[in-house]
C-alpha cells in the first residue's frame, strides 16, 4: 500500500454500501464540527472582552432556536438510524444456496472446513463473486471473526452456532483478525482471506488433497454411529426412512409440522425426544456427548445430500 | 432522637425526619435494583431455558416455601403494629410487637435452614455436591439462582432481626423516645425484605407445580 | 395506619398467598408465571401502600419508591427484547474441553 | 456561631485525626482530591507504557501477557477510580452544598464512609493489579474471565465491588441534599446547572451501581464456585453477563460526562458575562440524558449475537440519547453570542471541552449506525470515540472545574499564563494522540492488540507522539498548582465575577460555609451589560 493508508481495501459490494453510509456520516460530522468551531472562534473574536461590538439585551425567548435545532437533529438522526438498520437487516438473511464453510474458533487459531472436506488453519480461500456462508462455533471463549475488507464481523459465542455471509467481488488477499479479546495470543489469532477466481479455487480445492466430500464422510459416520441400523430399510426398529426428508415438512407426534432443516436434524440427533416424528415411538437414544462438533456437521451434510435432489453444494 | 442535638446541616426537626426518610427510600431503591438484577437474570433464563428450568424448580419444597411466606407476612404486620404502638406513646406494646417480629424472623430463617439442609441431602447444592444428571447444567443454574437469592435474602433478614432486637432493647430501656424516625426506618427496611421474598416465592417455588 | 387496617391487610395477604399457591397447581400452561407474578405485585403493593405508609407520604417519597421498581422494569423489558426474540441453534457444548483450573 | 475573621475550614481544626475523621464536606472533598490524583497518575503511567509498546508492530516492552495486563489496569483504574468518582466526589462534595446554600451534605458521616469505601476498594484493586494484575480487559467478558483467565481477578473484582458502594452512598447523599437542604428562596429553577447535572449523575449512580454490584457478585460466584451462570460449558449464557454488565456500564459513561457538562455550563456564562442560553433546555437535557442513558446499552452488543429485534431497538434508542447532548453543545455556543468573552484558563479548557466533546459525540453516531458498528466495533475507532468523550470531555471538564474553583478551594490564585499554556498543550497533544486512532479504527485495526500489521505503524507512532505531549499537558498543572498553594497571591471571594452562592462567601470558606444562611433572590448567571448580579443579593 504505497503512501499513507487512509482508506481500507474494499472487497465486496456490501462494503461499498457501508463506505457510502460512513462517508455521509463523515460529511455531517465535518459540517457540524466545522459549524461549532467556526462559531466558537467567530464569537470568541468578535465578542471578546475588550471589543466594542454591538450587544443587545439577552433574548428571553429562546424557543425558536431550541425547537429548530432539536427538530433538525431528530430528523437527521432518525434518517440515519433507518438507513443503517436497512443495511444491517441485509446481513441477517443469507441466500439459500451459498457455499457453506464451517469455521471453528479455538484459543488462538481459526479452523475452517470446506464442504469438500478441505481444512485450513488461520486462513480461508473463497471463490470470487459467489455467496459464502460461514457457520461458526467456538470451542472455548468468545472470539470474533473479523474481515475489515468486507466490513463484517461476528462474535462467535461458545455454545451456539453463529452465521455470517458475504459475497466477495474482488480477487486478492485480505486481513483476517480476531476482534473479541480472547487471551494471551489474541493478537496472533488472525491470518488471510484469499479471494480467488473460480478456476483457481477449484484447483486449490483439488490441491488440498481429495478427501472425500463432507457428505461422504457423513455417510461413513451414519453407519459407524449405528443410525443406519434403524433408519435404513430392513432396520430392526421402526424408524423414519431419511431419504428425501431434508427440506420437506415433517408432521410431528404432537400434531405440529416442522421443516426438516439443519436445525431440526441437529436437534433430533442431540435431543431426539424433543420433536418426535408422527407415528413413531420416542425410542431414539440421545447422541449428546458422543457426536462431536465436526462429525455432527458431516452427518447433517450427508442427510442433506440424500434429501430431494438439491443443487449440488457438496 | 429528639434529645440528640440536631445536625448542623438541619434547621428543623421536621426537615431532619423528612430527609432521613427520603434517604431510606433512596437506599431501598438501590436494594430493589440489587435484588432486581438477580431476578431479571432468573427471568431471562426462565424464558430462554423454559422446560429444564421449570423441571428443576419442581424439586423445591413448596409447602415449606408457603409456610415461610406466611411467617414473613405476619412478621411484617407485627412490625407495622410496633411502629403505630410506639408512636402512640406506649412502652410495653412496641417491645412485645418487636419481639414477635424478631421471633417470626428467626422462625423464617429456621425453616429456610431446614430446607437448605434437606436440599443438601438430596445433592442439590451447586459447587458442593450437585449431581442431577437428568437435567444437565441448566438445573444447576436454577439452583445457583435459588441459593444466591435465598442466601442474600436470609442475610438481609438477619441484619433486619439484629436491627429489630437493638430497637426493642433501646425502647425497653427508655433510651428511645417517640418522635424520632428510627422505628419507622427500621420498619421500612423490614417491609422491604418482606417484599423481596414476596417476589422470590412465586419465581422459585411455584414454577412447574402442574407438570 | 390503625391496627384495624394492619390486620385487614394481613388477612388479604394471607388470602392472596393461598390464591397464588393454589393457582400454581392449576395447569394454566404459559399463564402460570404471569398469574403468580400479578398476585405477587398485588401483595407487594399492599405492603408498600399500607405497611410502609406510602398512602400517607408525600408525592416525592412515592416517586422514590416507584423509581427503583420502574428501573428494574426497564432492565427486564429490554433484556427481554433480546431473549424473547433470540432463536439460535445450540451447538454441542460437550465437545469443549474445560480447562482443569 | 460566627467564624472569627480569619478562620477557614483548613485551619479550623488541625492534626491528622481532624482530617481522617472529618465530616466537613469540604475536607472530604480534599481527601478525594488526593485519592483521585493518585489513581489518575497510576492509570496515566499504564497508558504511557501502552503507547510506548505500540510504537512498533512487534512486541516492544515485553510479552503479550504484560500488554494485556497493562491495558486492563489502565481500563480498571481510569474507569472506576478516576473518571466515575472524579467530579462528583471532589467538586460535587465541595461546591454543591455551597451552591445551594447548605452548611453540609444531608448525611456527613455517610459521606466519610464513602471516602473510606473508595480508598479501600482502590487499594484492594491496586494490590491485585500490582501483585500480578488481571488480563481480561476492564469488561471481564465471560467465559474467558471466569474459566480461562489467570491472574488476580477475584481480588480486583472485589475491590471494584467495594468501591461501587462508595458511588451509591455519594449519589444518595447528593440526591437527598438537593431535595431537602436548599437555602430559603432556592427553588429548583434557581439552582445552578452544576447542581442539576450532579443531581442527574447521582440518579444514575444510585440506580445503576447496584446492578454492577450484583453482576460482579455473580462473576465471583462463577469463578470461585466453578458454577455455570455465564459459561456455556456448564449451561449458562455469556450474553447475559454482557447485558447485565453494560446495563451499568453505559449509564456509567454518562456518570463520567454529565458532571463535566455541568462544569462547562457554569464556566461559559461566567467568562462570557452573559446568562446561559436556554437554561431550561440545558437542565432538562441533563435529566433526559440520565434517563434515556439507561435504555441504550445494547449498542455495545450489536455483533455479540444479540437478537436482530433487540439490535434494531437499541440502535434507534442510541440515536435518541444523542439528541440532548447535541442541544447542550448548541446552547453553550449560543451563550457566547453577544457576550464579553475573556480567555482565562477555565474558559480555554471549556473551549477545548466543547470542541472535543462535539467530535466525540458525533463519532458516537457512527457507532450507533448498525452496519458501521459491525465494521468498527472492537477496533481503534471505538477506542478513539470513548477517549474523545472521556479524555477530551470528562478530563478536560475536570481540569476546567479545577482551575475555575481553585481560588475558592485554596484561597490562592495560580499563574494564569502557565495554566493557559497547559490547556492549549493538552488540547493539541490530545488531538495528535487520538485522531489518528479514528483512521486506524476504520482501517480495521482491532483494539487490545500488542502486535499489529506493519502498515498501521505510521498512525501508532503519531498517536504515541501525541501521548507524550498530552502527558506534559497533564503534568504541568501539578507544578503551578503546587506553586500556587505555597506562594500564590491571595484570592478574593469572587475572583472571576461569578454570581453563584459559593462566590458570596469567603475563599477559602469558613467551616459552616456561610456566616448566615443566604436567602436566594435571583436565578443563576444574571448579568446586566456584563456586570454580575449575585444570586444572594448584594452580600
Amino acid at each position: 500500500m504505497p503512501g499513507l493508508p487512509f482508506w481500507p481495501q474494499r472487497a465486496s459490494a456490501y462494503a461499498g454500501q457501508v463506505d457510502f453510509l460512513f462517508t455521509c456520516l463523515l460529511v455531517i460530522t465535518v459540517l457540524t464540527v466545522g459549524l461549532v468551531f467556526f462559531l466558537l472562534f467567530f464569537f470568541a473574536n468578535k465578542y471578546r472582552h475588550g471589543s466594542n461590538a454591538v450587544r443587545h439585551e439577552p433574548t428571553r425567548k429562546t424557543w425558536r432556536w431550541e425547537v429548530s435545532w432539536t427538530a433538525a437533529t431528530l430528523v437527521v438522526f432518525v434518517g440515519l438510524a433507518v438507513w443503517g438498520a436497512s443495511l444491517y437487516v441485509h446481513l441477517y438473511n443469507p441466500p439459500e444456496d451459498a457455499l457453506q464453510i464451517f469455521v471453528v474458533g479455538k484459543q488462538w487459531m481459526w479452523k475452517a472446513q470446506h464442504p469438500g472436506g478441505q481444512r485450513e488453519i488461520n486462513a480461508l480461500h473463497v471463490p470470487v463473486n459467489q455467496d459464502v456462508r460461514l457457520v461458526m462455533a467456538s470451542q472455548d471463549v468468545i472470539h470474533s471473526f473479523y474481515i475489515p475488507a468486507l466490513r463484517i464481523k461476528q462474535d462467535v459465542v461458545p455454545g451456539r452456532y453463529e452465521t455470517m455471509w458475504f459475497r466477495a467481488d474482488r480477487v486478492g488477499r485480505y486481513h483476517l483478525f480476531c476482534a473479541e479479546y480472547c487471551g494471551t495470543d489474541h493478537a496472533k489469532m488472525g491470518g488471510w482471506i484469499t479471494v480467488m477466481n473460480p478456476r483457481d479455487f477449484a484447483d486449490w480445492l483439488q490441491a488440498q488433497g481429495g478427501q472425500e466430500t463432507l457428505a461422504a464422510q457423513g455417510q461413513q459416520l451414519f453407519h459407524r454411529y449405528g443410525c443406519s441400523g434403524c433408519h435404513e430399510a430392513g432396520g430392526t426398529v421402526r424408524a423414519p426412512n431419511l431419504n428425501g426428508v431434508f427440506g420437506s415438512p415433517v408432521p410431528l407426534s404432537d400434531g405440529s409440522v416442522v421443516i426438516a432443516d439443519e436445525r431440526y436434524v441437529r436437534d433430533s440427533i442431540l435431543n431426539p425426544k424433543g420433536q418426535v416424528a408422527a407415528g413413531y415411538a420416542p425410542v431414539m437414544p440421545t447422541f449428546k456427548g458422543q457426536v462431536s462438533e465436526d462429525d455432527l456437521a458431516k452427518l447433517v451434510a450427508y442427510i442433506e445430500s440424500i434429501g430431494p435432489n438439491r443443487s449440488g453444494t457438496s | 432522637m429528639s434529645d440528640r442535638v440536631l445536625g448542623i446541616q438541619y434547621s428543623t426537626l421536621a426537615q431532619e425526619r423528612e430527609t432521613v426518610t427520603l434517604g431510606m427510600w433512596a437506599f431501598l431503591a438501590t436494594e430493589v435494583l440489587f435484588f432486581g438484577a438477580l431476578i431479571a437474570a432468573y427471568l431471562n433464563y426462565r424464558i430462554w431455558f423454559g422446560a429444564e428450568f421449570i423441571a428443576a424448580a419442581s424439586l423445591t419444597k413448596v409447602a415449606l416455601g408457603t409456610a415461610n411466606t406466611a411467617v414473613l407476612l405476619t412478621s411484617s404486620a407485627c412490625m407495622a403494629m410496633a411502629v403505630i404502638t410506639f408512636d402512640a406513646g406506649s412502652k410495653r406494646a412496641p417491645v412485645l410487637w418487636l419481639a414477635a417480629t424478631a421471633l417470626l424472623g428467626l422462625a423464617f430463617v429456621g425453616i429456610k435452614g431446614t430446607e437448605w439442609f434437606l436440599e443438601y441431602q438430596e445433592h442439590l447444592v451447586p459447587a458442593l455436591n450437585f449431581d442431577l444428571p437428568r437435567y444437565g447444567g441448566i438445573a444447576e443454574i436454577f439452583f445457583i439462582f435459588y441459593f444466591c437469592a435465598t442466601g442474600l435474602h436470609a442475610l438481609h433478614l438477619l441484619i433486619g432481626i439484629s436491627l429489630v432486637s437493638w430497637l426493642a432493647w433501646r425502647i425497653g430501656t427508655g433510651r428511645l423516645q417517640p418522635g424520632g424516625s428510627t422505628t419507622r426506618l427500621i420498619g421500612l427496611y423490614w417491609h422491604f425484605v418482606d417484599i423481596v421474598w414476596i417476589f422470590l416465592f412465586p419465581l422459585i417455588y411455584l414454577a412447574g407445580r402442574n407438570m | 395506619m390503625t391496627a384495624g387496617t394492619i390486620w385487614r391487610c394481613w388477612l388479604t395477604l394471607m388470602l392472596l398467598l393461598a390464591a397464588t399457591t393454589a393457582s400454581a397447581f392449576v395447569p394454566l400452561g404459559s399463564l402460570n408465571l404471569p398469574v403468580s407474578l400479578a398476585i405477587a405485585v398485588a401483595k407487594a403493593l399492599i405492603v408498600l401502600i399500607f405497611f410502609m405508609e406510602l398512602r400517607a407520604s408525600r408525592p416525592l417519597v412515592r416517586s422514590f419508591a416507584a423509581a427503583g421498581f420502574f428501573w428494574l422494569l426497564i432492565m427486564i423489558v429490554l433484556t427481554g427484547a433480546d431473549y424473547w426474540h433470540r432463536n439460535d441453534t445450540r451447538a454441542p457444548i460437550d465437545e469443549m474441553p474445560l480447562p482443569s483450573r | 456561631m460566627h467564624a472569627p475573621r480569619n478562620e477557614t475550614y483548613l485551619n479550623a481544626t488541625v492534626g491528622i485525626r481532624s482530617w481522617l475523621l472529618t465530616t466537613d464536606h469540604k475536607r472530604i472533598a480534599l481527601l478525594y482530591f488526593a485519592g483521585i490524583t493518585f489513581f489518575f497518575f497510576i492509570g496515566g503511567i499504564a497508558a504511557t507504557l501502552i503507547r510506548f509498546e505500540l510504537l512498533t508492530p512487534g512486541p516492544t516492552l515485553g510479552s503479550a501477557d504484560l500488554y494485556n495486563r497493562l491495558f486492563t489496569m489502565h481500563g480498571i483504574i481510569m474507569v472506576w477510580f478516576f473518571l466515575i468518582p472524579s467530579i462528583p466526589t471532589t467538586m460535587g462534595n465541595f461546591i454543591l452544598p455551597m451552591m445551594i446554600g447548605a452548611r453540609d451534605l444531608a448525611f456527613p458521616r455517610l459521606n466519610l464512609t464513602s471516602w473510606y469505601l473508595y480508598m479501600a476498594g482502590g487499594l484492594i484493586t491496586l494490590t491485585a493489579l500490582l501483585l500480578g494484575g488481571v488480563d481480561t480487559g476492564w469488561t471481564f467478558y465471560t467465559p474467558y474471565s471466569t474459566f480461562y483467565a489467570t491472574g488476580y481477578l477475584i481480588l480486583a473484582v472485589f475491590g471494584i465491588f467495594v468501591s461501587g458502594f462508595s458511588s451509591i452512598l455519594t449519589g444518595l447523599n447528593f440526591i437527598v441534599t438537593v431535595h431537602k437542604l436548599r437555602a430559603p428562596g432556592m427553588t429548583w429553577y434557581k439552582l445552578p446547572v452544576f447542581v442539576w447535572s450532579t443531581y442527574a449523575t447521582s440518579v444514575i449512580l444510585v440506580l445503576a451501581t447496584p446492578v454492577l454490584a450484583m453482576t460482579l457478585l455473580m462473576l465471583l460466584a462463577e469463578r470461585v464456585l466453578h458454577v455455570g451462570i455465564f459459561s456455556p460449558q456448564l449451561g449458562g449464557d455469556p450474553i447475559l453477563f454482557q447485558h447485565m454488565f453494560w446495563f451499568y456500564s453505559h449509564p456509567a459513561v454518562y456518570i463520567m460526562i454529565l458532571p463535566s457538562m455541568g462544569v462547562i455550563s457554569e464556566i461559559v456564562p461566567v467568562f462570557s458575562r452573559k446568562p446561559l442560553f436556554g437554561y431550561y433546555f440545558v437542565v432538562w437535557c441533563s435529566i433526559a440524558i440520565a434517563v434515556i442513558g439507561f435504555l441504550v446499552w445494547g449498542h455495545h452488543m450489536f455483533v455479540a449475537g444479540q437478537a436482530l429485534y433487540a439490535s434494531l431497538a437499541f440502535s434507534f434508542l442510541s440515536y435518541l440519547v444523542a439528541v440532548p447532548s447535541a442541544i447542550k453543545v448548541f446552547n453553550w455556543t449560543a451563550t457566547m453570542h453577544e457576550g464579553w468573552i475573556r480567555f482565562d484558563a477555565p474558559m480555554l479548557y471549556a473551549f477545548g471541552f466543547i470542541g472535543l466533546f462535539t467530535i466525540g459525540g458525533l463519532t458516537g453516531l457512527f457507532l450507533a449506525a448498525l452496519p458501521i458498528d459491525v465494521h468498527v466495533t472492537d477496533t481503534y475507532f471505538v477506542v478513539a470515540h470513548f477517549h474523545y468523550i472521556m479524555v477530551g470531555g470528562a478530563v478536560m471538564g475536570y481540569f476546567a472545574g479545577l482551575h475555575y474553583w481553585w481560588p475558592k478551594i485554596t484561597g490562592r490564585l495560580y499563574p494564569d499564563y502557565w495554566a493557559r499554556f497547559a490547556a492549549i498543550l493538552a488540547f493539541f497533544g490530545f488531538n495528535l494522540t487520538f485522531f489518528p486512532q479514528f483512521i486506524l479504527g476504520y482501517l480495521g485495526m482491532p483494539r487490545r492488540y500488542q502486535t499489529y500489521p506493519p502498515e498501521f505503524q505510521i498512525w501508532h507512532v503519531l498517536s504515541s507522539a501525541g501521548a507524550s505531549i498530552l502527558a506534559v499537558g497533564y503534568a504541568l498543572p501539578l507544578f503551578y498548582f503546587a506553586w500556587s498553594i505555597l506562594r500564590g497571591p491571595r484570592a478574593s471571594a469572587n475572583p472571576w465575577g461569578a454570581t453563584g452562592l459559593e462566590w458570596s462567601t469567603r475563599s477559602p470558606p469558613p467551616p459552616e460555609n456561610f456566616a448566615t444562611t443566604p436567602t436566594v433572590i435571583r436565578p443563576p448567571y444574571q448579568y446586566v451589560r456584563g456586570e454580575p448580579l449575585m444570586q444572594a443579593g448584594d452580600v
